[in-house]
């Protein structure tokens, strides 16, 4: 689909737009910071842990979406598909500080690493106190001996939610951290791809694929994957993914999980559902027990045609924070 | 007729032609990302030297410190990415301990190597890596070996050993950034941060042949 | 997209398996009946009115996604893009008869009205009351002197969530029928499709479209609209299509309204919120107060690129029921 | 040679051609309903032929009655759509007052007349709208004006009754159904429904001539 499908005005201004939107679309709950490229919530607790996420834009709802009740304080936007600037993640921080400090919690990215690091120097000379945890869910970007180089994918939304509980209810940023962490050390991640979206600034898709060919593992922007091969049937694919999950963390018969499928772009609910019947029965098969399931749009790379599958292990600790009821613009729980 | 060494007003001067060429670099700089990154760096690039541009029209410098600075911190508060806080960096840390007034061929061995230990320190990438170091690192140390001589003799050496590095990054396989999960498949191809800090130099070069 | 950029399995059972992964997404909430083409909620108490949604399918989530807390008590689907067969609409129908009667709600399509209709008959023949409610929310599909030929879109959620509140609270089917009628008479849509989604048996495209237009009031399957055109920035495509739903009802200044802006499919979640921005802008300037905004993938055709913006204007009555917390897979509030 | 008459055994074998052919005419009918509908009119029509396939293989029938409305109900229970009700109630209700054993040329009037009222009453089209009755109006009137003569001779003219009529639907802007929002852009096309209207007299008369 070219670049000229898509309903934009100015192509400088879609960040401060589509965060302008978001402010308005939440009836007085959330309000824009001056530089128009971080939203925080209208009413915060004193003394409370802040919790600021944040990335390139052109993941859609991801960040801004989960800024809420029991959620995040505040996310900070880059331009899309690049980190968010210095400045902006300070001007959040400085926004969200209550005196009990805040967590970075962001997808592992070059990028991202750099840009939350200078700005926690920056924080830090302001005597905010700044801990940080990265995001790295996505099991096919590197070996789990080096699982610190792996990406940050739509498992985001496990531990955006778990961390977002904590923050709520846990007094101290080192208690809040140390969830967070395990909530990240229990969350894995995969993705596929068939068809690319565009990078909206350019009109170019973000990779090119033959027609009848998918790529397991592809990244959210485009980022290769562990195996392009022929177009899958939905059980087979899923088969294959799921299995790349299971054995990594690993899963185990008896372990509680969350499930999350998620649309990358322009793949349909109707093919979500499919594949979720085929997770649903290996996971059954397998013994694991399915607390929660979420099955839609929470993490996309414009209108990529594809999913990803993402399961986050519970123990007694992450129920508790996870099962928080919470009300955001795309993750919505009573 | 080049220049032995350049005034405040006239780096700044060069750093405008700089600015102009990486804007209008941006397509080649996308089109290098598109095959290894996520095809933004030529986006980017072109955002941050516009704001650069911006930054150079409304003030007055009285140091090269201030000048470069001020480049730099136009650059990382406006590319985001790897590459913000990568150009960003150099140019705020190379601009450290510069010389007040006079941009001379050890100013510019000053500002790469600054320049380079900072980036180095952010991003903790190796020469090898395949990032913009790869074109950094060589023009660094040439630089440092040519401080005796007018920078209108040395810059074009400096462009040169830059130029080596960044074609040597078409043999590299990634291992920082974007790029370093195609392992194998990055192969042919060359960095595009690395074909940035090329260009960067080049352009500085241009310029002061042109005074 | 060719077709085959799609996740399924067995193309005659896109249905069957996607109604089989809703219901074991809902963790027991929701149960299949024999025919595989109707979900219904597991627990439904005596006495009440039953509620039964339904249509063809590939708009996913609807229908199926909103069966559940405070919504609809089933639903029915036909296969992609045709109505449901009378026999699974009287399966349902008798499922989820409590004695007092079913209302029947569905889009306005002449497939539908037969179908519902011949079940109808076939239900009263066992003595089971029903009443039907069309939706014809669509301004775009005819003129408001002949506003029983429109189609319903997007604007069916509106109507299901306040007939759903309605059918929950109270006793009476003539009652329920009331309310979901005044939900439909004070619902208004219209959609814009700048790229067509595909038939999956097909693999056909269901319009087709030069790469730089788009067309204003296109229908769910494709069916024409009322104005085609180069594509337009996403400021003057709102611009154009919330004055033919404000002029059409006519919303007036003080009147309070509920804002549905809704992906057809491959529309990302930043365009979303961008059309959001400018419609929130219009409408306060026109005096009209938002009660309520839903953003997202809530009605789609395949992987179309478009949207449909709907209002649905309330009054004390219908403010109770939408108000009501609800629980499906496709829509949740607290 | 043709057949004055058919067996309930011979009809329901012709109905079996029907089947064969609407299936194998999936293509035609679903490119039809592309252009001033959904698109999805041949995959419904082959579905629905299948179960009727099904049902035919399944069961033993005595009567022509029971006949026909398996068929309606195997259409009206697989099809859905608009057609799936049309098409059903068109085989259902038409089967009504038939004829326990010999379907002969008053048989299929009474089984068009019959049908054309149940299907106007269910969808309250009439001619003209550019439906399917626009095949099966002329269709219903030409069988009429020819129970005197034997089956095979009379078929093939209620066979071009119904084509004219078809073609007729190509002048005709739909007023019923998806096509009616296209208002004046379904001109030049023909109805899909009228189509398979056309079709399936067409391949009941080629079952008959074949006997
Ligand atoms: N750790 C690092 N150290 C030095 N340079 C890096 C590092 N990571 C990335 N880069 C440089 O940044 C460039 C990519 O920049 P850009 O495309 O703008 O950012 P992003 O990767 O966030 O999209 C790479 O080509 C590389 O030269
Ligand atoms: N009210 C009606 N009366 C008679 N025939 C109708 C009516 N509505 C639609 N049809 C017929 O149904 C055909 C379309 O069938 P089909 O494409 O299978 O269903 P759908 O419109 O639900 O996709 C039309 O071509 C027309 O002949
Ligand atoms: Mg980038
Ligand atoms: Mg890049
Ligand atoms: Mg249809
Ligand atoms: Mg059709």
């Amino acid at each position: 689909m070219p670049n000229s499908k898509k309903f934009f005005n100015d192509l400088s201004s879609i960040v401060d737009e589509t965060l302008d939107g978001l402010a308005r679309a939440s009836n007085g709950k959330l309000r824009l910071l001056d530089s128009h490229r971080a939203v925080i919530v209208s009413a915060m607790p004193d003394h409370k842990v802040g919790l600021l996420i944040g990335g390139g834009s052109g993941h859609e709802p991801l960040f801004a979406g989960y800024v809420g009740k029991n959620l995040a304080d505040a996310a900070v936007a880059g331009n899309i598909f690049a980190a968010p600037t210095p400045d902006i993640i300070v001007e959040a921080t400085q926004a969200i500080d209550k005196g009990a400090g805040v967590l970075y919690l962001y997808g592992n990215y070059a990028g991202d690493n750099m840009n939350f690091d200078i700005a926690a120097e920056m924080a830090s000379e302001m005597n905010i106190l700044i801990k940080t945890v990265r995001i790295w869910d996505d099991v096919a970007s590197a070996a789990l001996d080096h699982i610190t180089d792996r990406r940050g994918i739509a498992g985001d939304l496990f531990v955006v939610k778990v961390a977002g509980g904590a923050a709520a209810l846990l007094g101290s940023l080192d208690e809040v951290y140390r969830v967070a962490s395990k909530a990240r050390d229990n969350t894995r991640s995969i993705g596929v791809a068939a068809a690319a979206g565009t990078f909206p600034e350019t009109g170019k898709p973000t990779f090119e694929l033959p027609d009848d060919e998918m790529e397991i593992g592809m990244g959210l922007h485009g980022e290769p994957g562990v195996s392009r091969s022929k177009m899958m049937t939905a059980d087979a694919v899923a088969n294959d993914m799921v299995s790349r999950i299971l054995s990594d963390l690993p899963f185990q018969a008896g372990d509680e999980v969350c499930v999350l499928v998620n649309d990358l772009g322009s793949t349909s609910s109707a093919e979500l559902l499919i594949i979720y019947r085929r997770v649903d029965q290996i996971l059954h098969q397998r013994g694991l027990k399915i607390h929660d399931t979420l099955i839609g749009s929470y993490c996309t790379s414009q209108e990529m045609a594809g999913f990803s599958i993402s399961l986050l292990k519970l123990d007694d600790e992450l129920r508790k924070y996870y099962d928080l009821p919470v009300d955001s613009l795309a993750l919505v729980k009573g | 007729m080049g220049q032995v060494s350049l005034t405040i007003r006239q780096t700044r001067d060069a750093l405008l032609v700089v600015a102009a060429g990486m804007i209008a670099s941006e397509g080649i700089l996308s089109e290098a990302d598109r095959a290894i990154g996520d095809g933004d760096h030529g986006v980017g690039m072109a955002r941050g030297f516009t704001a650069v541009e911006k930054k150079l029209a409304e003030n007055e410098f009285s140091s090269l410190s201030e000048l470069f600075i001020t480049v730099g911190t136009a650059l990382m508060m406006s590319i985001g990415g790897a590459s913000g806080a990568i150009f960003g960096t150099l140019f705020r840390e190379g601009a450290r301990n510069l010389p007040a007034n006079e941009f001379t061929s050890t100013a510019l061995s000053i500002f790469l190597n600054d320049g380079l230990i900072a980036v180095q320190k952010r991003g903790k990438a190796n020469p090898g890596d395949k990032t913009m170091l790869d074109a950094l690192f060589p023009a660094a140390k040439s630089a440092a070996a040519l401080i005796e001589y007018p920078l209108d003799v040395g810059l074009p050496q400096v462009v040169a050993a830059a130029e080596v590095g960044m074609e040597a990054t078409k043999n590299m396989v990634a291992s920082m950034g974007r790029a370093k999960t195609l392992g194998e498949r990055s192969l042919g191809y060359p960095d595009p941060g690395a074909i940035s800090m090329l260009l960067i130099l080049r352009f500085l070069n241009e310029a002061a042949q042109a005074k």
